[in-house]
């Protein structure tokens, strides 16, 4: 019952690239490995024990940031769950700023307020990084309200993992989104586990996608190992949303390489090792490369520049993130009420 | 000045804000067509239509959420539980995402919303239906909690509360929604974090909001004004901001300290205002701190029980009796 | 995708009275009319003000208690939301008890503790009576699966509004009950409100029936006014529970003739008095005396005595809770924990 | 005396009350499979099977209340969260369909079930996730809330809460699993409203219990002790039902109490506890009571502040100096 995504197969010339500028696909080629390097990097920080607490990483769902971004304008909302560095390293949030974050700096993106879990920008429309499963889901359905109530053209993406699905609020939030027809699209990152539970022990339905019936929503199912799938089914979802206001449901299908977080080992408790390598094959970056050789947009030496470029990023990154301060003292007080005309007279 | 009842004020309030602010909107179970559970959104509907009178399914943390998610991109939430019983299954959105969203984004977003309705017992609602929950809510810093006692600050307050920059709890009575008092002509507001002196007083200091404050306090401090005792009877308005000064103020003249609530006994509000008081005025405390709260029970059906749980006159004036050593 | 039911179809002679026993059919009659009457006069004793709190009333709604009650042995367990006196009665709660309980007397079916919204019997396996909407559904998944814990062959039938479809514990409920297989059948009384809310209204999907595609659980729409129907879709639902342990979701369509609570005027805010006139028009005691009387089962006399009998039953359940005593002031401390051998040692 | 983790006692509790009685089965997330998020239930699945050692998807307000619903037929659930802070989306199954059930019934069913899991902040989890909620539960009549600061205690304690015919909040420590201690051989069972006295003394009485017992009040009382003042450190294990007595009599004896809690300050246990004793021995306070709680603001994630924000050794030490007026 998920329909398939049409809207660049019938109002585009079909192109393996969608007929998308070259540098379109080139930047996207450098956002995603942006993001692995830049979890590869954390994950190394992480060991050196310079990033503390959960630090959940976004290897494998690369093109879903970026497949997802892609749709969107500077006005439109992203919000997510916990896993968010992949989204807010391609929504445009500063490498500078996100690594400081983790290694718990004054110049991080929230001063070190929220870590990992929580990255925000207000300038980017990046509203988080949310660490209560679920508990997102509802604000997404409130941003989009607030769309629909100034009448804008605006869409809200809302990520979340297929553990997300069980909870109560995911039938509220998409109950009330339906409804209301809010535009929303809601995203689901399946990768197979919410932490170490797959989806068929966890979910009375194995095809998330059946959860879209509940609520009477336009469902997709997408494969996430495909940026060129997932920027497709987005557009559509979110052209949908900002011409009709109508919410859409998307289960894109995708594979996470690394343990839920840093302390869940790769494999072992609950899926193989060659489960992992297997789905490696499938890898987002080599899938986006792939197509880019074969249609002559770019080749191995690319690749190697492109590889020392983002190394240079990182590393400016770590550096500006070892040498930032951390938050002084008196920033334990600041962030808890924000004062207002009403207190002041 | 005009004479309206507390459900009247309310419903002022909300209306000059609508009429002031257009990014303010009202959602809730019941609050457009039905004209509210209670009717404190009497009429709103028709006044200023479906987009911003919004009825919901009963999902309290869905339109919670959605109400905080809202109030994110800059519009004014008024999120009315048809009883603050039913925030509790919405619990996580108003002390995760409502109360630590600013402090969890380095000062990214702020929640301007405002979460109401009525709390505490009304009439043999039974345990799930009659709780007094302030004491949950002033735990989490984050929130401000309001609690008004009489329609000039009910008023006053929920229009600080929907300008206010942060999220506010603001609990009000069921059963104190038809009552009337004076409110002043046009526009006011009340700040938040000052308390009101009901009765001026030497001989005791009696602190206490909303519901009891009227139906308890009050009938207890005249008992006790014929009886020759004179109360310095204390309403804080805000349970957090608390008007710290004020009820140390008061103490310091009366060295004594009752304190009434509906709440449950422990961990209430009253346990921290007898922290707060013990530590900054101990020197001036000639009797231990006494407090009258409900019975430390889930409160049943039958009228005479749930009369026999909650604050009564007669315990408050026993409670007097004993930090003033009478017998 | 609504399958309707089909065990009698198949497995039993096929008549308009399910070839049951005449003494079954004249007692659901007169459990049908109890209910109404006892109802009557609760309205009757909360205008006179000898009861408080809410009061929700079961008129119109009588064939689901009792087709659904028809289809259980005793083992079984029953729960349900406040709208709770029309189960409770037909499980079988002693009338003299439930009319105490409404005037809060200590000879209640819960001492005066309860009220209205909270009837309870550990001896009828019945578990009350819950008055936050939505928050029952979990409970009866437990039921359901302490049964199979046990490996017993019972059934746990759980009911509901249709207002309670749309709250985040009927998802997680739902998703548990299926994804365990436990014995439970949940039923939505859809009663086309939920207070002045029409079903329209509040859920995205106007067919409650397909809730239950998001979690692949057998659904059946069921005509609440005819009690055979609902006896047929109980039955199977409970047969298939114990032979199983697989859940079924019923949507019984019925109506509500009273306002929501005594507070709640029958019709004006959102609804119209014409609308509750037509639906009264399909009774469900009409609907079963009409087929008793062309079955010849019973006849108009039968009816008056009928009507004498239960009122006597009425009048002797007023008198017993006019008589009794109010719960004594010690009662108050009772019930607040168990005292348990751990905490006596 | 066998020596044990936390981790291994609160193992050895559950394994020993599931050899003890079939009723007794565990539910959660990633109990089972995984074997506990930390490891506290390693090693049941497979000797209890799927059947006793459930996991569950992500629906805490679901599995919490599917293990009240069996609790009323007779079983008894042990719930674990995966931490305290996922509790808040199950809250209204635990204070109202856990918490009231036996008297809304006018005890026709008890609810003997026990919600266990780690509480408080462990390393840089940020605001949501480091929560320290037991003045939200002990609010409540109906529950009884546990919070053990060692594994002789937590084994003991466990299996009483395991027993209990009521339902049972039991908060663990998530930084406290690995350490160990002391326990008896074989079995034994730990009365609940018995507290425990960690160290005699005679000039300052301190209580703290869980983890800022002992990674901070017992710092201090021996910091303090080298430098001549000796501490009555009490531990009252479990915080509702409270050893009222002991703490009483403790404070007869040095005249001065400070509460070392984790939780936020604004009606917290500590103010419960300091309310109790100003009331109940008010003549033998020779100075005010004094609190060391978590800083009135949402926990950062940045170590720095986090450690600032919560009780530490020089925290307790200055309060200990102001009850003793020195300098
Ligand atoms: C309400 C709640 N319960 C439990 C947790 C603990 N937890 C954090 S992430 C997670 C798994 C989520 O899996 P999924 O939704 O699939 O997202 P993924 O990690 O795969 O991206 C769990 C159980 C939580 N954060 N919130
Ligand atoms: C969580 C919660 N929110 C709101 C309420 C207030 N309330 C009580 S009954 C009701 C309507 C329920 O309608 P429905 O589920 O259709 O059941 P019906 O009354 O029609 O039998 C509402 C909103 C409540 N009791 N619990
Ligand atoms: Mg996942
Ligand atoms: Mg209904």
């Amino acid at each position: 019952m998920a329909q398939s995504a049409t809207l660049f197969s019938t109002s585009k010339k079909e192109s393996r690239t969608l007929g998308l500028p070259k540098g379109t696909l080139l930047k996207w080629y450098d956002e995603m490995l942006l993001v692995r390097r830049f979890e590869e990097k954390a994950a190394q920080l992480y060991g050196m024990g310079k990033i503390g607490g959960f630090c959940h990483l976004y290897n494998g769902q690369e093109a879903i940031s970026t497949g997802s971004i892609a749709a969107l304008t500077a006005d439109d909302y992203v919000i997510t769950a916990y896993r968010d560095h992949g989204l807010a390293l391609t929504r445009g949030l500063d490498p500078k700023a996100c690594m400081a974050e983790l290694l718990a700096k004054s110049t991080g993106i929230t001063k070190g307020k929220g870590g990992s879990m929580h990255f925000f920008s207000k300038a980017k429309n990046f509203l988080g990084g949310h660490a209560i499963v679920g508990g997102h889901l509802p604000l997404a359905a409130g941003v989009a309200f607030a769309i629909k109530y100034r009448g804008e053209k605006k869409v809200c993406l809302c990520f979340m993992g297929d553990g997300a699905t069980n909870i109560g609020e995911f039938h509220e939030a998409l109950n009330l989104a339906a409804l209301w027809k809010l535009p929303v699209v809601y995203i689901i990152e399946n990768n197979k586990y919410s932490m170490g539970t797959s989806v068929e022990r966890s979910s009375a339905v194995e095809d998330l996608s059946k959860k879209g019936l509940a609520y009477d929503m336009r469902t997709v199912v997408v494969d996430g190992m495909n940026v060129f799938e997932v920027y497709k089914a987005v557009s559509e979802a979110a052209e949908r949303a900002k011409s009709t206001y109508e919410p859409t449901l998307l289960e894109i299908r995708t594979y996470r390489y690394r343990g839920h977080s840093m302390s869940d080992p790769i494999a072992g408790h609950y899926r193989t090792k060659e489960e992992v390598d297997s789905e490696k094959k499938n890898d987002p970056l080599s899938v986006l490369s792939d197509v880019l050789k074969s249609e002559k947009i770019l080749n191995e030496e690319y690749l190697e520049i492109a590889d020392k470029r983002i190394k240079k990023i990182i590393d400016e990154a770590v550096e500006f993130a070892e040498q930032s301060p951390e938050p002084p003292p008196e920033e334990l007080y600041n962030d808890v009420y924000m004062p207002t005309k009403a207190e002041k007279d | 000045m005009p004479t309206v009842s507390l459900r009247e004020a309310l419903h002022q309030a909300m209306d000059e804000e609508m009429a002031r602010d257009e990014r303010v909107f009202l959602v809730g179970e019941e609050v457009a067509q039905y004209n509210g559970a209670y009717k404190v959104s009497q009429g709103l509907l028709q006044k200023w239509g479906p987009k911003r009178i919004v009825d919901t399914p009963i999902a309290e943390s869905g339109f919670a959420g959605i109400g905080i998610g809202a109030a994110m991109v800059g519009l004014r939430p008024i999120v009315e539980f048809m009883t603050w019983n039913f925030s509790l299954v919405a619990f996580d959105q108003i002390v995760n995402n409502a109360a630590k969203m600013l402090s969890m984004s380095g000062g990214n977003f702020n929640v301007p919303i405002v979460f109401r309705g009525p709390g505490g017992a009304a009439h043999s609602l039974a345990a799930t239906h009659s709780q007094a929950l302030e004491s949950l809510y002033a735990h989490f810093p984050g929130l401000k909690v309001v609690m008004p006692s009489n329609p000039k600050d009910a008023k006053g307050l929920l229009k600080t509360a929907i300008r206010d920059d942060n999220p506010v709890v603001f609990i009000e009575s069921e059963m104190m929604y038809g009552e009337k008092g004076d409110i002043p002509e046009g526009e006011y507001t009340i700040p938040f974090g000052v308390g009101n002196v009901i009765r001026e007083g030497s001989d005791v200091t009696i602190v206490s909001w909303s519901k009891v404050l009227q139906h308890v306090a009050v009938k207890a401090a005249d008992q006790l004004a014929n009886d020759g005792i004179s109360v310095d009877l204390i309403d804080p308005r805000t349970i957090r901001p608390m008007d710290w000064e004020l009820i140390f103020e008061s103490v310091r003249k009366t060295n004594r300290l009752v304190i009434v609530e509906e709440g449950w006994p422990f961990a209430g509000v009253g346990a921290q205002i007898s922290h707060e008081v013990s530590k900054n005025v101990f020197d001036y405390l000639d009797a231990p701190v006494e407090r009258v709260t409900q019975e430390d029970v889930p409160l049943p059906y039958a009228h005479n029980l749930e009369v026999a749980s909650l604050p009564s006159v007669e315990k408050v004036i026993n409670a007097v009796n004993k930090v003033l050593y009478r017998e």
